[in-house]
C-alpha cells in the first residue's frame, strides 16, 4: 500500500466516470479517513465528448489536487486510454476495457471487458463504472470495499441497490492477471 | 436535485464528499443565509441550484432571476429585511454586478457575492479555471469605495471562509466577495461542518434607538452604523446618493467627506480582524511564494517539493485578498527578498505585492493563464529560473 | 354648505401652478393678490377634496389638525 | 377632510419639494398615500421601493421604509423585500424611463413572476431629471432632446406590455382625476400578486421646452382632455382614439402570487428535512 | 431536391456540431439557412447575430459574416449592425434563456423600434447550456435544477409578448414542421421591420434529465402532438387548449421600421448642414 | 437642440466656444465618427444630444438605446460594419458597460467609450466632479485585458484628445476610453477645429487577402489583425469565447496563451505611441505633481503660485492614463524625489505611481472628493505641510 | 416514383436520432444493422424534403453534388 | 484694464445666468481674442435654486478655471448676493440687482436695478441678464460691447433680435455711479 494514490478514471461522457470518482472520493475520505480530492474534466464539446474524473487519496492532506502521472489509470474508452496510458507510474496499474479498447501489453496493464461483463453479467451496461470501481478495490486495496460499497449505495438511485452491489461485487470477485 | 451526501460523524458534525459550490451552500446555510438570489452561469449554477433545494427546509427562500443585475438587486432588498443574503456568479456576471455592488457598499447593506471565477475576459473559457477577476473585485465598481474579498484553496477553505464572509458582512455591514474558481468550485472533498456550537455567527448589531432617535447611518456607535431590519417600525429611507445620517441625499461637502471616510476607515481601521493570512515555513524561508485562491496548493507543493532539494521556500497565502495584507508583505519581505508571485492569471496581484514589498526585495511574478491549473514543477521552475 | 375655516393654503409650499382654482368643481378658489390662491367662496364648498388631491405641493390644507401640525414647516 | 398625505410626511424633510410648479409627481404620490392608508396598511409594514429620477425622488419625502434605488432597478429590489420578508407591503414607484427603458426586463418578469408587488409608473412621457430625453412611453414625433426631428419610435402602451406579461392587476389613471386613481391604487395594493397602475402625468418643464405645450396649467387641461374612460374607449373607432388615453381596469386576475405559492414549498420541504443524517 | 443548408455548412468547420442527439437546434438551422436562401438574400450582405447557449452556438456553424456576442445581448450587437448599415440583412438568434429571461428588454424595445432584425428563438424551455435552469418559457410546474419543486412561475407566451411590443411580424413554428417552421422565417426576412419567429423544440438531454420526458424521439412525438395551428387553436376552448403549442402568424404589419424613418431624417438634415459657418 | 455655433476663423478653421461634451462630439465627427448609441446620463448626455443632431448631417446615425449594455453591444455592432462608433456615459452606466467591454477588447472591435465622471460610489453625486472611475477604467471588465484611457484637461485636450481615442482605437483595434469629468464636460471654452487637411486620421488597416484566405485574427500581419467590415464578403465569426486565428472558439492551451498575449502585447510593445504626457518644467523641479483630466489645471496652477514664491514644482499630466506611464515615472523620479500624487478621488492612481516610481521617492498623495474641484492652494498647501 | 440514388446518410455526422425514419410519410427509412438509418424503400419516397429538413445533424443527403461535396468532412 | 478677470455671475435658476456666462465667454473668447474659460453650478435642488455662473477671462491662458475672488460680481438674488459680496477683490465690482436684492452700500458696488429697468423699459423681464451683459461691459470692458452684440445675436432665438440689442444697449448707456 502506497501512503498517496494518484486516480485517473478515463472515458467519454455518459459512462459514469464522475459519479465513479465521487464514490471513490467519499468511500476513502469519510469511510476509509483518508484524505482525497477528486476533480474532473470534460472535452470542449458541450455533452458526451471526452471525460475525465481524478482522484488523489493520500494519507497525509493534498496540496496540489490533481494526478500528474497516475497510480491507477482505469480507461474505459480507446481515446482515453491512448491519451493516458503513458502518464502512468512505473509501478501504476492500467485497468483498460478489454471490450472497448485495443491496448498494449505490459506489466501492470489488466485488461478487463468491464462494459461487457456489466451487460452479461450484472445485466446493466451503465453499470460498468460500479463493476470497475470493485475491480479497483480488490486489484490495488486504494479504497475497501465496505466504504465502496457504503458510498455507492449513498449515491444511486433508490430501487436500484441490488443491482448495483451486483455490480461491485463483481467487480471485487474477478480474477486479474496482469498482461505481460 | 442534489449529487451529495452528509453524514454525522462520531461528534455528531455533519461530514460528506462534496463540491466546493456544495460546500459554499451548506456553509452559507450554517452561517445564517436565508435568501439567495441568481442567475445561473458556468462554473457556479451548483451554488443556485442547492440553494433552491436546500434554503426552504430551513423556511429561507430563493429566487432565480432574469439576471445577474436583478439577482444583486434582489439580495440587497432582501438584506434590508434583515435577513442574510447571498448571491453567486462568475466574470460576465460578476461584471454586470458591478453598479449594483456599489449600491450595497455606499448603503452599507450586508450579503455576500461568491464569483467562481473562469477564464476570460469576456465569455472567454467557461468550463476552466481562472484567478483573474481579482483586480475587478477590488476596482469594478465605479467611484471610491473600500472592499473585503476572501479567496479560499480548499473545499474545507471554502467552508470557512463563507462563514467568514458572512460575518464580516455583518460585523462591518458591508459586501463581501468570495473569490472561488472553477477548479474549486467542482472539486470535491471532504468537509466536517461545525456544530452550531462550535460556530461564532456575528448577526449585525440592532439598534436600541426607538424609531424616532434612530438615524440609519448615525455614527455615534462607532464606524459600524447600527441596523434597523424594514418592517419594525424604523422607517427610514436609503440612497445610492451620497447622504447624511438620517439617509437622505446630501450634497454638503463636509457630510459627502464623512461617508465616503467612515465607508473606508470601517474596513482600513480594522485590518487586523479583516486581513487574514495563511503562513507556511516562512520562518526560515529564503524564497517567498505569495499567492491566493487554487493557486496556493501548487506552491505548497512546490515548497514541499522544494524543501525536499534544500531549497528554503515558504508560502504566504492571501485568504482575504481585500484590503490588502499591506503590512503583513511589508513584514516578511524585510526578511526575504526573493518574492514570487503565484497566479493564474496574467498578473495582477502582483502589482500589489510589489507597492508593498520592501525596497530591497525582487519581486516577480509566475504565471499561467491557459485555463490548466499552474503544476508545482513549473513553480518550481520558475524559481529556479530567476536565481 | 361649509364653515370650511381650514380650507387654506400653505404659501411656503405653494408653487402657484393654479390646479386647486382650475380643478374646483365649485370654483371656490381665486388667486389673490399676493399672488396665491385663497378660498374665496368657501360656503360653495361641497367638500369634494379635489383640491387638496390635485395640489402637486401638498399645499391645500382642509383640516384643523394639519394646519396645526404643519405650521412649523 | 382628511389629508392623509399630511399625516406621512417625513417630520424631517423639508418642503416644499424639489418637483417643478405644477409636476405632476407630487399628485401621485398623494394619491398613494391615500391608497396605503385606504387599504387600511400598517405604516411600519410598508415598504417604498424607487429607481431614479424626478419620479423616483418620491419616496424620500414620505414617512415609509424605503429604497431609493439604482436606474430601473426598483423592482428588483422590491422583488428582495418582498421575498425575504412576504409580511410587507411592496410599492414600486418609477418612472416612465426607469421603469419602461432600462428597467423593462424586469417589468415584464415581475409580471410574469406574479410577485406581490404594487407599481406605479409615474408616466410623464419623457426623462425628466436628465433634461428631456425621449422616452419608451413618448408619443412617436414628439421631440426630445435626443430626437431633435421628433421621435421615430412608437411607444409601449404599459398596460398592454403588463398584461401580455401575465401581472394579476393592470390600471390606467391619470393625475387630473386623483380619487380613481386613489381608488385602482387601492385595488393594486390588496390584489395579492402583481399590480401595475400607469398614470398618465405631466412634466410641464422639460416637456414643455422640447415641445411648446404650453405653461402648466395648459398641460394639465389638456391632459385632462385626453382622458377616456375604457368602457367609453370601448365603444370609439382606432381613429377617434388617437391622441387619446384610455383609463380604467385592464387585467383583473386571481392567479397565485409568487411568495404564496412559495410557502407552499417551505411547507412540504420542512417535512423532508426532518429526516437525520445517517451516521458514519 | 436542393439541401441549401449544406451549401451555407462552414468550409473550416468540423461536423457534426456539438449539440446532442435529437436536439432541434439542428433543425431551426437548417430552416434559416433555406429561409435565406429562398429570400434570395446575398449570403454577403447577410449577418448573423446571436448569445450565448447551446442555441447560440448556431452561427458558428454557417456560412455568413457572425457574432456570438454576449449572454441576452443578441439584439443590441444586431441593432448596432443593422443601424450602421442599413444594407445588411440581420438575423438575430437567441434561447429562450438569451431571449427571454436576461434579453426580454433589449427584446421588447426591438419589438417597438420596429428595428429591421429577424429574430429566431429556438425556445426548449430550459436552459440547456447551464444544465438545466427553469427558463421564462419552461411550462409552470416543470422541474429544472434551479425549480426542484416545480417552476412556480408561469411561461411567457413570446408571440403575446412581441404582438404587445409593436413587432411587425409574429410567428411560431415548430421543428416538427420544417417547412412551415421555413416559410415563417422567410416571411420575417422580407418583412421591413422587426419580426420575430418563436421556435417550439425539444431539449432532449437536459429536459428529459430533470423531467423525465423520455428518448429524443418520444419528445419529438410528444411535441408534434401538442402544435395547433392557430386557425385550428381559434375555434378550441382554454381548456381543450391547455399544454397545447399554437403555431401560425400572430402579426403582420407595416408600421414603418426604423432604419427607413431615420434615411428621412438624413436627407433632412443633409440640407439643413448645407448652411456654412459664419465667418468671425 | 444645439446651444452652441461654430464659426470660421481667417484659416478657415472652425471655432466656437463650446463645452467639453459638445467638443467631444464636433472633435468625434472629425474623426469620422458615423453612428453613436447611447443612454443618458448625467453629467454626459449633452454628448448624445449634439450626436443625435449632427450625425445625421453626415449620413451617420444615432440611436437611444433602451440602456447603457445595449449601448455598449451596439456600438461593438456598429464597428463590425466598419463605421467609427462611440458612446458616452458616467459612473453607474460605466459599469453596466463592462460586460461587453470586455467584448470589445477580445474581439479587437474599434470603438470610444466617453465617461464623464462624477462622485460615486453608486449614484453619489450626479452634478459633481470627481475623478474616482480611473481604476475601473483599468480593471472594470473580468478577466486579464489590456485598456487604453485618455483624460483631457482642457476643452481643446478634449478635441485633441477625441481624435486621438479614435485614431488609437483603429490603430490597435481596441477599446478605447475618453474619461472626462462633470467640470470638463460642462465647461466651456474656445476650441479651434483643425481642417481636415491638417488632422492625421487613422482607419483601421483593411486586409488584402481573398476571403478565402481571410483570417479575421491572423497575426501574420503583426500584433493587430487586418479588418474586414461585415457585409463584404468576408463571411468570419466573432465570439467573446476565447478563439483562434479564424475566429473560432478553442481552448487549446497554445491558441488560449497566444491570443491573449497578443492582446496586450499590441498594446504594450507600443507604449511610445500609445503613452502621452506633459511635462511643465520639470527640467529644474524638485517637486513634481502627478496628476490626470481636470486636476492638472489645477496643478498648473500651483506650480506657477509655488515658482513665484521661489518652490521649483514641475507638472507631469498624464493623458494617456492606461496603459500607465511608468517609463516616464521611472525616468522623472530618477531626479525628483519629492513626488505628489493629485487626484479628485481618494487615492487610486497614486498606487501606480509608488509602483514605478524610484525606491527613493516620497510618494505623497493630495487628494480631494468632496465634490468640489481642487484648488491651487489646497494643493500648495499640502506641498508645503508634507516638507 | 423515385431512383433517389443520393438519397443517404452520412453516417459520421448521424447521432442516431431517428427522426428521418419517424418523420418521412412514405416510411421510406428503416434502421439497418449497423445502427443507421438507410433508405429501405427509396421508390416510394416523393421527394418532400421531410428527412432532409428534420435532421438535426444535417446528415440526411438528397443530391449527388451535395454528397461529393461532404465526402471529406 | 486688468490682465484677468475673474468673472461670478450669481442669481437663481431661470434668470439666465448661464446664457449671460455663455455669451460674454463667446464674446471674449472668439470676438475679443482673449482666453475665456466659462464654469457653473446649480444648488442641491433639480431646478429652480440657486445659480451661478463663472468666468476667467484672461490675457493668457488659464489653467484653474474658476474663480476664487471675483473682479466682478453679479448678483440677481438676495441669496446670491448673500453668498459670495464677501469673495470680491478688494479692487472689484459688484454688480447688484437692486429691484431684487437688499445690498450694503461701499466702494464698488453698483446697485442697478436691473430687472426692473428690464420690465420697464425693454418690456421683458427675462431680458434681464442682457441688462446686465450691457452693465459689465460698458463699466469694466472686460468685453468689447461688439463681441458682446454679436455673440448675443448668436445665441437667442430666432425673431428675438431687436428686443435683445435693446436690452443690451441699455445697459451700456445706462450711467452708473458706485455707491459708497
Ligand atoms: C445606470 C444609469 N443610467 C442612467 C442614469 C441617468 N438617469 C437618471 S434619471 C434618468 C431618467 C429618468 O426618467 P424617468 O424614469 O422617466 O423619470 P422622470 O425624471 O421623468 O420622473 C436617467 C436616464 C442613471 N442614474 N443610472
Ligand atoms: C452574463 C451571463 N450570465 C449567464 C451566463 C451563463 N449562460 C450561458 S448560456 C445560458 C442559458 C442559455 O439558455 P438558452 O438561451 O435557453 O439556450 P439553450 O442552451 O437552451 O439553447 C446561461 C445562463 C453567461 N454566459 N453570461
Ligand atoms: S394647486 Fe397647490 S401649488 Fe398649485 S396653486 Fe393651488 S395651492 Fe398652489
Ligand atoms: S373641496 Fe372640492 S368644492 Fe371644496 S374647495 Fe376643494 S375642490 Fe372646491
Ligand atoms: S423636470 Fe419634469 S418630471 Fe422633473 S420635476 Fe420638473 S416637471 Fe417634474
Ligand atoms: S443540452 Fe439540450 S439544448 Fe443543449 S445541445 Fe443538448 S439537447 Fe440541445
Ligand atoms: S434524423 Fe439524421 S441524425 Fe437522426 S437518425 Fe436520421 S440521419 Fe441520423
Ligand atoms: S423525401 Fe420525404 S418521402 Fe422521400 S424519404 Fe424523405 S421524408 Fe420520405
Ligand atoms: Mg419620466
Ligand atoms: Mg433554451
Amino acid at each position: 500500500m502506497k501512503n498517496l494514490y494518484e486516480v485517473r478514471l478515463s472515458g467519454s461522457g455518459g459512462q459514469g466516470l464522475i459519479t465513479a470518482g465521487m464514490i471513490m472520493g467519499e468511500a476513502a475520505s469519510v469511510f476509509d479517513g483518508k484524505f482525497a480530492v477528486q476533480t474532473q474534466s470534460y472535452g470542449p464539446e458541450a455533452r458526451g465528448g471526452a471525460c475525465k474524473a481524478e482522484l488523489i487519496i493520500s494519507e497525509k492532506e493534498v496540496a496540489y489536487p490533481k494526478p500528474v502521472d497516475a497510480d491507477i489509470l482505469l480507461a474505459l474508452s480507446q481515446q482515453a486510454y491512448d491519451q493516458y496510458k503513458d502518464d502512468v507510474k512505473e509501478d501504476g496499474v492500467i485497468i483498460v476495457d478489454s471490450s472497448l479498447v485495443k491496448y498494449e501489453k505490459g506489466k501492470g496493464v489488466y485488461p478487463i471487458p468491464i462494459t461487457q461483463l456489466a451487460i452479461d453479467k450484472v445485466g446493466l451496461k451503465v453499470t460498468a463504472n460500479v463493476v470497475a470501481l470493485g475491480v479497483i478495490s480488490s486489484l490495488t486495496g486504494v479504497v475497501s470495499y465496505e466504504a465502496l460499497e457504503r458510498a455507492l449505495l449513498s449515491r444511486i438511485p433508490p430501487g436500484t441497490e441490488e443491482i448495483n452491489k451486483k455490480a461491485l461485487a463483481l467487480g471485487k470477485t474477478l480474477e486479474f492477471k496482469d498482461n505481460i | 436535485m442534489l449529487f451529495y451526501k452528509l453524514y454525522k460523524d462520531a461528534d455528531g458534525r455533519k461530514v460528506g464528499f462534496v463540491q466546493g459550490n456544495e460546500a459554499c451552500v451548506e456553509a452559507a446555510l450554517l452561517a445564517g443565509m436565508r435568501f439567495f438570489a441568481g442567475y445561473p452561469i458556468t462554473p457556479s449554477s451548483e451554488i443556485a441550484a442547492v440553494s433552491a433545494e436546500k434554503l426552504p427546509m430551513l423556511g429561507g427562500r430563493f429566487i432565480q432571476m432574469e439576471d445577474e443585475i436583478s439577482s444583486m438587486g434582489a439580495i440587497i432588498g432582501g438584506s434590508m429585511t434583515g435577513k442574510k443574503t447571498m448571491t453567486a456568479t462568475s466574470g460576465p456576471g460578476f461584471s454586470l454586478k458591478q453598479e449594483n455592488l456599489g449600491y450595497a457598499i455606499i448603503n452599507e447593506v450586508p450579503c455576500v457575492i461568491v464569483n467562481v471565477q473562469r477564464g476570460g475576459p469576456s465569455t472567454g473559457l467557461p468550463t476552466q479555471i481562472a484567478q483573474a477577476d481579482v483586480m475587478q473585485a477590488r476596482w469594478g465598481t465605479h467611484g471610491d469605495h473600500p472592499i473585503i474579498a476572501i479567496s479560499p484553496a480548499s473545499v474545507s477553505q471554502v467552508v470557512t471562509s463563507t462563514i467568514r464572509a458572512f460575518n464580516l458582512a455583518e460585523k462591518y455591514r458591508t459586501p463581501v466577495i468570495l473569490l472561488m474558481d472553477e477548479t474549486l468550485g467542482h472539486m470535491r472533498e471532504k468537509i466536517v461542518l461545525p456544530r452550531e456550537d462550535e460556530i461564532e455567527l456575528i448577526d449585525r448589531k440592532q439598534t436600541e434607538d426607538t424609531p424616532e432617535e434612530f438615524k440609519p447611518f448615525a455614527t455615534k456607535h462607532g464606524d459600524v452604523p447600527l441596523f434597523a431590519p424594514y418592517g419594525k417600525g424604523y422607517r427610514y429611507n436609503i440612497t445610492g446618493l451620497i447622504h447624511d445620517e438620517a439617509g437622505f441625499p446630501t450634497t454638503k461637502t463636509d457630510e459627502v467627506v464623512s461617508l465616503l471616510d467612515r465607508l473606508h476607515s470601517k474596513i482600513n481601521d480594522n485590518l487586523d480582524d479583516i486581513v487574514e493570512v495563511c503562513e507556511f515555513q516562512t520562518e526560515d524561508a529564503d524564497t517567498l511564494l505569495v499567492s491566493f485562491g487554487s493557486a496556493t496548493r501548487s506552491c505548497i507543493s512546490a515548497m514541499e517539493k522544494g524543501r525536499a532539494e534544500g531549497k528554503k521556500i515558504g508560502v504566504l497565502q492571501l485568504l482575504t485578498v481585500w484590503p490588502f495584507a499591506e503590512k503583513q508583505i511589508v513584514k516578511l519581505t524585510e526578511k526575504i527578498k526573493n518574492v514570487f508571485v503565484v497566479e493564474m492569471n496574467m498578473g495582477q496581484i502582483i502589482g500589489e505585492v510589489s507597492r508593498c514589498s520592501h525596497r530591497d526585495a525582487v519581486v516577480t511574478g509566475i504565471n499561467k493563464y491557459n485555463g490548466i491549473y499552474i503544476t508545482p514543477q513549473e513553480i518550481l521552475e520558475k524559481v529556479k529560473e530567476s536565481r | 354648505m361649509s364653515d370650511e375655516k381650514y380650507l387654506y393654503v400653505k404659501k411656503n409650499w405653494c408653487k402657484r401652478c393654479g390646479y386647486c382654482i382650475e380643478f374646483c368643481p365649485k370654483n371656490v378658489w381665486e388667486f389673490g393678490d399676493d399672488g396665491y390662491p385663497y378660498p374665496a367662496r368657501p360656503q360653495d364648498c361641497v367638500r369634494c377634496r379635489m383640491c387638496v388631491n390635485i395640489c402637486p405641493e401638498f399645499a391645500v390644507i382642509g383640516e384643523e389638525e394639519v394646519t396645526i401640525k404643519l405650521e412649523g414647516r | 377632510m382628511k389629508s392623509a398625505i399630511h399625516d406621512y410626511l417625513r417630520p424631517k424633510k423639508k418642503f416644499p419639494h424639489v418637483w417643478c410648479p405644477g409636476c405632476g409627481h407630487g399628485i401621485i404620490l398623494a394619491s398613494i398615500v391615500r391608497a396605503i392608508e385606504a387599504a387600511g396598511k400598517n405604516r411600519d409594514e410598508v415598504v417604498v421601493v424607487s429607481g431614479i429620477g424626478c419620479s423616483s425622488r418620491a419616496p424620500v419625502y414620505v414617512d415609509f421604509s424605503s429604497i431609493h434605488s439604482t436606474h430601473g432597478r426598483a423592482l428588483t429590489f422590491a422583488t428582495g423585500v418582498k421575498v425575504a420578508n412576504p409580511k410587507l407591503t411592496v410599492i414600486v414607484i418609477s418612472g416612465d424611463g426607469d421603469g419602461m427603458a432600462i428597467g423593462g426586463n424586469h417589468f415584464i418578469h415581475a409580471c410574469r413572476r406574479n410577485i406581490d408587488l404594487t407599481m406605479i409608473v409615474f408616466n410623464n412621457n419623457i426623462y425628466g431629471m436628465t433634461g428631456g430625453q425621449a422616452s419608451p412611453t413618448m408619443p412617436q414625433g414628439d421631440y426630445a432632446s435626443t430626437a431633435p426631428f421628433g421621435t421615430l419610435e412608437r411607444p409601449f402602451d404599459v398596460c398592454k406590455l403588463a398584461n401580455a406579461s401575465g401581472a394579476n392587476f393592470v390600471a390606467r389613471g391619470v393625475v387630473t382625476s386623483p380619487i380613481p386613481l386613489e381608488k385602482h391604487i387601492k385595488k393594486g395594493i390588496e390584489k395579492k400578486g402583481f399590480s401595475v397602475i400607469d398614470v398618465a402625468e405631466t412634466c410641464p418643464t422639460i416637456y414643455n421646452f422640447f415641445n411648446k405645450t404650453g405653461n402648466p396649467l395648459k398641460m394639465m387641461k389638456d391632459l385632462k382632455a385626453k382622458a377616456i374612460p375604457v368602457q367609453k374607449a370601448n365603444t370609439m373607432t382606432e381613429e377617434e382614439l388617437k391622441g387619446k388615453i384610455v383609463t380604467g381596469v385592464f387585467a383583473d386576475r386571481y392567479y397565485p402570487d409568487f411568495t404564496t405559492s412559495y410557502d407552499k414549498i417551505i411547507m412540504d420541504s420542512a417535512k423532508r428535512s426532518m429526516k437525520d443524517e445517517e451516521s458514519i
